[in-house]
């Protein structure tokens, strides 16, 4: 990363520079591997891309601000407020700097003129993981929210909602201290001995959920979103269901791309309609392979 | 007695250390070294684009820095001032939104709901003689839990938005959230609200009786309370003054973004302490300044903004802004220690 | 000398109450009991001194006086109907000026914010601070009792021992009051300081305020005391008026026997054994 | 003088009141209240399985909660301290998996980095002046930044895992975070640790040199420096212990979990000083004890676990647990108050 | 009487240095010139008197003499030798014992605690603290002083302002030195507390411990002082022995003439208007 942005914007070779802006907290596993996948696709392309992330709505509007300011060759943004986004992102717009929207908001990408959308929303991959917990035959799920308040993460229990079934409850856990995680799973489950399905957010809370369900005798199935190295390993022992890959090294991969042919070549992929990403889902079957790759971050 | 005409027990650089000797200049040089530095960084962030962009961010944290620097200075803190800047938000969208209220009623209910929790914390405070810290740790983390079921029982989601279409939008929005042109360059009006409050501020505590209760109550209340200051009265006001600054900056923000997420605000109570601290306040009560606190936030603004502008690593951010704080901290340390002594 | 059940000259006194007036009060602080059923009285034009060794408990009469604490027995009257004080504000208020021995000032304010807190004044339409007025004030009034500030900017911390309680007195007796309460006001001053504060005390008694004046120097509370309250371990011994006893007495009184004369002619053996003395503190 | 027997300015009812005057004991009643509450409300709550349960964050919070309470009894914040756990872990874990250290080894590594860490914030607060709030608030982010630039930087992963197969891990682990049966029910280790060092923090505060000097330079930093106590030295040696319990807690939850994210950590610091005050350490120094921090760290715990017992909806849990730190608190300050009156 | 350059009895001195000696020492806080070009010597087996007004400067020389402040010019000899103190620690190492006038006493901590602050008696393997020796010889050498404290457990900050000074005495006095140096010790204290610091200060003389005293009583000063050394805003008029004062020239040099007795006369007069008094504070 690093290189002075402004000057650089049309003096880099051919590349030009695009800023990535997420609703994702800095280290979040999620976004760090969509993180990696601008970064690996701007080195290919011989692009700058800068990564910025931050869950509050208005310091969100403000990055894009910023990257307007610094008159970038293209923008990525995630839209999980698309209401608080639409300012920021009409003025580069309006500065004829395109943008390209990832992950949410894929239903107001065109309306507020990104030139395409990539990656589907966590609503989808929500629906996703409670089909597959419904199969399993969980009826009583428990969803551990680990950052209270964030629209994602409330994005992908009201879709297990909507396709699982059965009851829904929802816990709220605090990432930074795991210990204290385990053991509010470990006490949910002790205390509702009817909950027979955990499906954690995270893969650290779905490590610690999987020794709150050991530690408590408990007979609960686990599915956890996104991938670790502990958590290929907890699947390929069985004691995760599944982890819901939502493929979000593409979401970083696939706009610079777009951007960098758009300003190359004025391509625009698929006539603006959005490009999905996933979901795919990680099990006993496939964890092997992924294995390598989730701990090289690209998974 | 002999009264001398020049007092021979004052050296004489007295009075350029006196200047010095003022709470916010050492913030000043601060400031100066971290503009200096990010604009040696990057041309963006000096050009006149790039101080409108920064100074936005600065703008409605120096609106809360500069109310949490009264309270400080007053001896208390006000933990729940962040998210209480959420709760007004919500409430106003909400109100406008899922009630169909006019914006200014829903505006004005959210000042009322906010003067009442600021009432509630100054008289816990007052009464109970628990630390403020861990009252209005009480109330932040009560506020945070109300904002996110409240928000979920009304709407379903944890964030509610479409206040563009309310009643009354447009006059509100270009009064607390609209922009300003100059030389091309669009300046929000929350940095004049800003200036505004910040001269406010300073006038209160420098010429009124109020402002010299607050020093007297947050150096010694004791003392202050023997000599009949109406202490209780002032900690209580000076509550309700914070939780209007974070009305007006909630209402700021849920005008300029039209909608509002559960968790809007939260950890942002450190941040307006950290503004008032860099800009000179004392954590311990009884010394500080508005303009401190008003350069304390331009820092922090600066300082965050900058890292972005100069292209950073994302992943190194934090320690670029921490090592920023420090350094800055430091200029006005030693600025400070050049200036004066204290004996305690 | 005897202590007298009725205060001194109340015999001769007209039917006008008294300014001020405790009956029997005490005070417990958790497991301390630092006063126990005393009664004074302060009269307008007197001076009341309270005398008592170190933790006798004068500091805690005097805040009971001036609403700092709440009694927890007894009764408190202003001109002769029983009152109860809700803290300093209402004191002041009702005429009642105090100088702590220990609750003076705010250290980090200046001088002049110390000098006016609580009472400032205000001038114009906003009624804004009058800072001018206020500076000068503050100078002029500690001028006048002898001591000459630099610097009415400097804060109070910053000052020495006895300056910072001339700040105090200066204030007191700057806002007049009904009654002045002072709490060991000269013992931080120099002679020439000392001497000025009980000109004040003398001025304030002679314009027909009550004062009361705590001080452990007979040479102070005999020139200006019209009445002194003696006080034991928490206990009142009696009050006694002026004309009941005599400076002599008074020294004795205060000092348990007339020790400072034995003292002086004591140290002046300039005996190298401190063996058979009389009293050896360090043996005991 | 006359010597008294029994000096009769003694109130009747001194003995108990001085025992309640203890710092520690407002919190048993605020404890003991909030355990008879859940336990009303959850009979699991109340079961040995249940108190294995909640006891089990409780001994990690309280461990650190203790050396936090030292340190503000020595009128200091240490704001690192969260962040500084979740620091050693990493350092602990990428040595041994990434260069194949021995678990032993990478855990002395660890401690020498904490105390380097304690003792770089301890010196600057010593020698800077600046208060502790701003230095360590400084120290926090950079530690934030690097333990994520760091990580990524060497894994390309937001965390290091795989500790289990390091060599010399069963033994670590058994002895830092294994478990003892008790009656059938597992009770974690770190729950000895906690009451051993909670034990151990008391007798130094209490029977110590080392204690006094604490307590001075805490309630009185001028004064116990004019007689002679080497306020800078039990200062940084303050900040020192708050590290190493940082480094003891990150170990434990590194061995437990076997991997350790780069934002472990982060947020834990309030919580800790909340512990500490809701123990009866008074935020600006000299006051507190190191058995009310742990009951603190115990209050906090049942209350937070307490909540899920209930079942209560999740939405509203912070509003619960604000509502029940206000209530213990204030039980715990009613209890003081009617023991005794403080004057300053 | 002149003040002699050279310090008394220097003449019928030995050769011995002095244990302590400053040479032409300021100090400037900010802005503000506290001291400037002030000399002068301790020696075993007297007691030297700094006199003063409010706000002269005694107590800030006072901090100099025992490493609070570093002296920003002169010298600073302990016997005879130039040194550079590092702190109150590095004093008291070199037998330098001080009781302050404002930095006394940590206000939350119990009087034992406080009183063994800094040279805690320690026992046993661990070397753990001899709680119980701390506490019994703090109330032992409290009540040697006349302070019957009631419980050694009682936070400092709730004692009377007489009890605070006391302990703070008491410790200096307890844990002995080459070198006591009082700041204003019985400014607080009741006749007979303040008799028996005297009676201290003179035994300590005995012993052979230079002594430094500050007051403003002259009544303490004059019996136990050898040496007097006058301050005046900051500047010295130099050093008086006793052989070359008398008490009167003493008490008028301390209040810059003879007040005090002029105003036991003029406080008697009982005048009702204070026009044509010779210095009227009030009006100046
Ligand atoms: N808040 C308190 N808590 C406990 N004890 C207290 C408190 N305040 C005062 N005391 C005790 O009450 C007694 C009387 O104190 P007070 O300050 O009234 O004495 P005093 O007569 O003013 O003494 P001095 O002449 O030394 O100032 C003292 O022994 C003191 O220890
Ligand atoms: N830290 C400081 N900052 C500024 N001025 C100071 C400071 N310390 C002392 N002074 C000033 O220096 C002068 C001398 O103070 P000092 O305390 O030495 O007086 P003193 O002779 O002890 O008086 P007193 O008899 O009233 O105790 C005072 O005028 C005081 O205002
Ligand atoms: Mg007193
Ligand atoms: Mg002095």
């Amino acid at each position: 990363a690093g290189g002075a942005p402004a000057s650089a914007a049309g003096g880099q070779e051919g590349g030009g520079t695009f800023a990535v802006i997420t609703h994702g907290a800095a280290g979040d596993a999620f976004w760090d591997v969509v993180k990696n996948g601008a970064e690996a696709a701007g080195k290919q392309y011989g692009a700058t891309v800068t990564y910025q992330g931050d869950g509050d709505p208005p310091k969100q509007a403000q990055l894009i601000d910023q990257a307007v300011s610094q008159k970038v060759d293209g923008v990525v943004v995630s839209m999980a407020n698309p209401d608080a986004l639409k300012e920021a992102i009409g003025k580069a717009v309006a500065a004829r700097i395109p943008v390209v929207t990832i992950n949410s908001g894929a239903d107001k990408a065109k309306e507020f003129g990104a030139i395409t959308h990539v990656g589907q929303s966590e609503e989808v991959a929500g629906r996703g993981a409670g089909e597959k917990l419904k199969a399993e035959g969980v009826t009583k799920l428990l969803c551990v929210i680990h950052e209270a308040g964030n629209v994602g993460l409330d994005q992908r229990c009201n879709g297990a909602t909507a396709t699982l079934g059965g009851t829904v409850e929802r816990l709220q856990v605090d990432v930074s201290n795991l210990a204290d995680a385990s053991s509010k799973i470990k006490a949910r489950l002790q205390s509702d001995t009817s909950v027979n399905g955990v499906l954690a957010l995270n893969p650290a809370i779905a490590i610690a959920a999987r020794d709150a369900i050991k530690d408590g005798g408990s007979k609960a199935k686990l599915a956890t979103f996104d991938l670790s190295a502990d958590v290929v390993d907890a699947i390929e022992a069985g004691e995760v269901l599944f982890a819901v890959d939502q493929q979000q090294y593409l979401q970083g991969w696939l706009p610079v791309t777009f951007l960098y042919l758009y300003k190359k070549n004025l391509n625009t992929v698929g006539g603006g309609l959005p490009v999905n990403t996933g979901p795919g889902f990680v099990t006993k079957e496939n964890a092997a392979q992924v294995a390598e790759l989730a701990q090289g971050g690209t998974r | 007695m002999t009264s001398v005409i020049a007092d021979e027990r004052i050296a004489g650089a007295g009075r350029v250390r006196r200047l010095l000797i003022r709470p916010e200049l050492g913030s000043v040089v601060g400031a100066i070294a971290v503009f200096a530095f990010f604009s040696a960084q990057s041309p963006v962030f000096r050009s006149a684009d790039g101080v409108a962009n920064w100074l936005d961010p600065a703008s409605t944290l120096g609106i809360m820095a500069v109310a949490i620097a009264l309270l400080m200075i007053g001896g208390e803190f006000d933990l729940s001032a962040g998210v209480l800047t959420g709760t007004t938000g919500l409430v106003m969208v909400t109100l406008a939104t899922e009630y169909g209220w006019n914006v200014w009623a829903a505006m004005l209910a959210g000042l009322a709901l906010a003067l009442a929790i600021g009432f509630a914390n100054g008289v816990l405070v007052v009464r109970t003689k628990l630390p403020s810290f861990i009252v209005t740790l009480g109330t932040f983390l009560m506020l945070q839990g109300l904002n996110l079921g409240v928000t979920k029982a009304l709407t379903g989601t944890v964030q509610v938005s479409g206040l563009r279409r309310a009643e009354g939008y447009e006059g509100a929005r270009a009064l607390l959230a609209g922009s300003v042109s100059a030389g091309g360059v669009d300046f929000r009006v929350a940095i004049f609200w800003w200036i505004g409050l910040t001269a406010l501020a300073t006038w209160i505590l420098m010429r009124t009786k109020a402002g010299n209760w607050i020093f007297a109550v947050g150096g010694g209340e004791q003392a202050a309370r023997a000599v009949g200051v109406p202490a209780a009265r002032t900690k209580i006001a000076l509550f309700m003054v914070t939780a209007t600054a974070a009305w007006l900056v909630g209402s700021i923000m849920a005008l300029r973004f039209t909608s509002v997420q559960a968790s809007a605000g939260i950890g942002q109570e450190f941040i307006y302490i950290i503004a008032a601290v860099i800009g000179g306040c004392l954590l311990t009560g009884g010394y500080g300044s508005a303009i401190g606190a008003s350069i304390g936030a331009v820092i922090f603004g600066m300082a965050d903004k900058g890292i972005v502008f100069a292209g950073w690593d994302a992943d190194w951010f934090k320690f670029f802004l921490g090592a920023m704080l420090l350094l800055a901290t430091l200029a006005n340390r030693l600025v400070r220690r050049y200036a004066e002594e204290v004996r305690r | 000398m005897t202590p007298s059940t009725v205060p001194a000259r109340e015999q001769d006194a007209p039917a006008a109450p008294p300014l001020l007036e405790v009956r029997d009060i005490g005070k417990v602080f958790g497991g301390v009991i630092a006063l126990r059923g005393v009664s004074m009285l302060v009269r307008a034009g007197e001076v009341t001194c309270v005398l008592g060794d170190n933790g006798a408990g004068k500091s805690t009469l005097i805040k009971i006086l001036s609403g700092v604490h709440r009694q927890d027995g007894g009764e408190y009257l202003l001109d002769g109907t029983p009152v109860r004080l809700g803290g300093p504000r209402e004191a002041l208020d009702r005429g009642i000026a105090t100088v702590y021995q220990d609750l003076a000032m705010v250290p980090l304010m200046s001088v002049w914010r110390n000098f006016f807190l609580g009472s400032e004044p205000v001038t114009g339409l906003l009624r804004r601070f009058d800072v001018a007025r206020a500076k000068r004030v503050a100078r002029e009034e500690l001028r006048a009792m002898g001591i000459d500030i630099r610097d009415v900017d400097q804060p109070v911390g910053t000052l020495s021992g006895g300056e910072r309680q001339s700040v105090a007195i200066a204030r007191a007796v700057y806002f007049g009051a009904r009654v002045l309460i002072l709490d060991e006001p000269t013992s931080a001053l120099g002679v020439k300081q000392a001497g000025v504060v009980l000109r004040y005390i003398a001025r304030a008694r002679d314009r027909g305020l009550g004062v009361v004046f705590i001080t452990h120097n007979p040479h102070h509370a005999f020139p200006v005391g019209d009445r002194f309250l003696l006080l034991n371990r928490g206990v009142s011994l009696g009050q006694f008026g002026k004309d009941a006893i005599t400076r002599d007495e008074l020294t004795s009184l205060m000092a348990g026997g007339a020790e400072l004369d034995d003292l002086t002619h004591e140290l002046n053996r300039q005996a190298t054994s401190p063996a058979g003395e009389r009293r050896d503190p360090t043996q005991a």
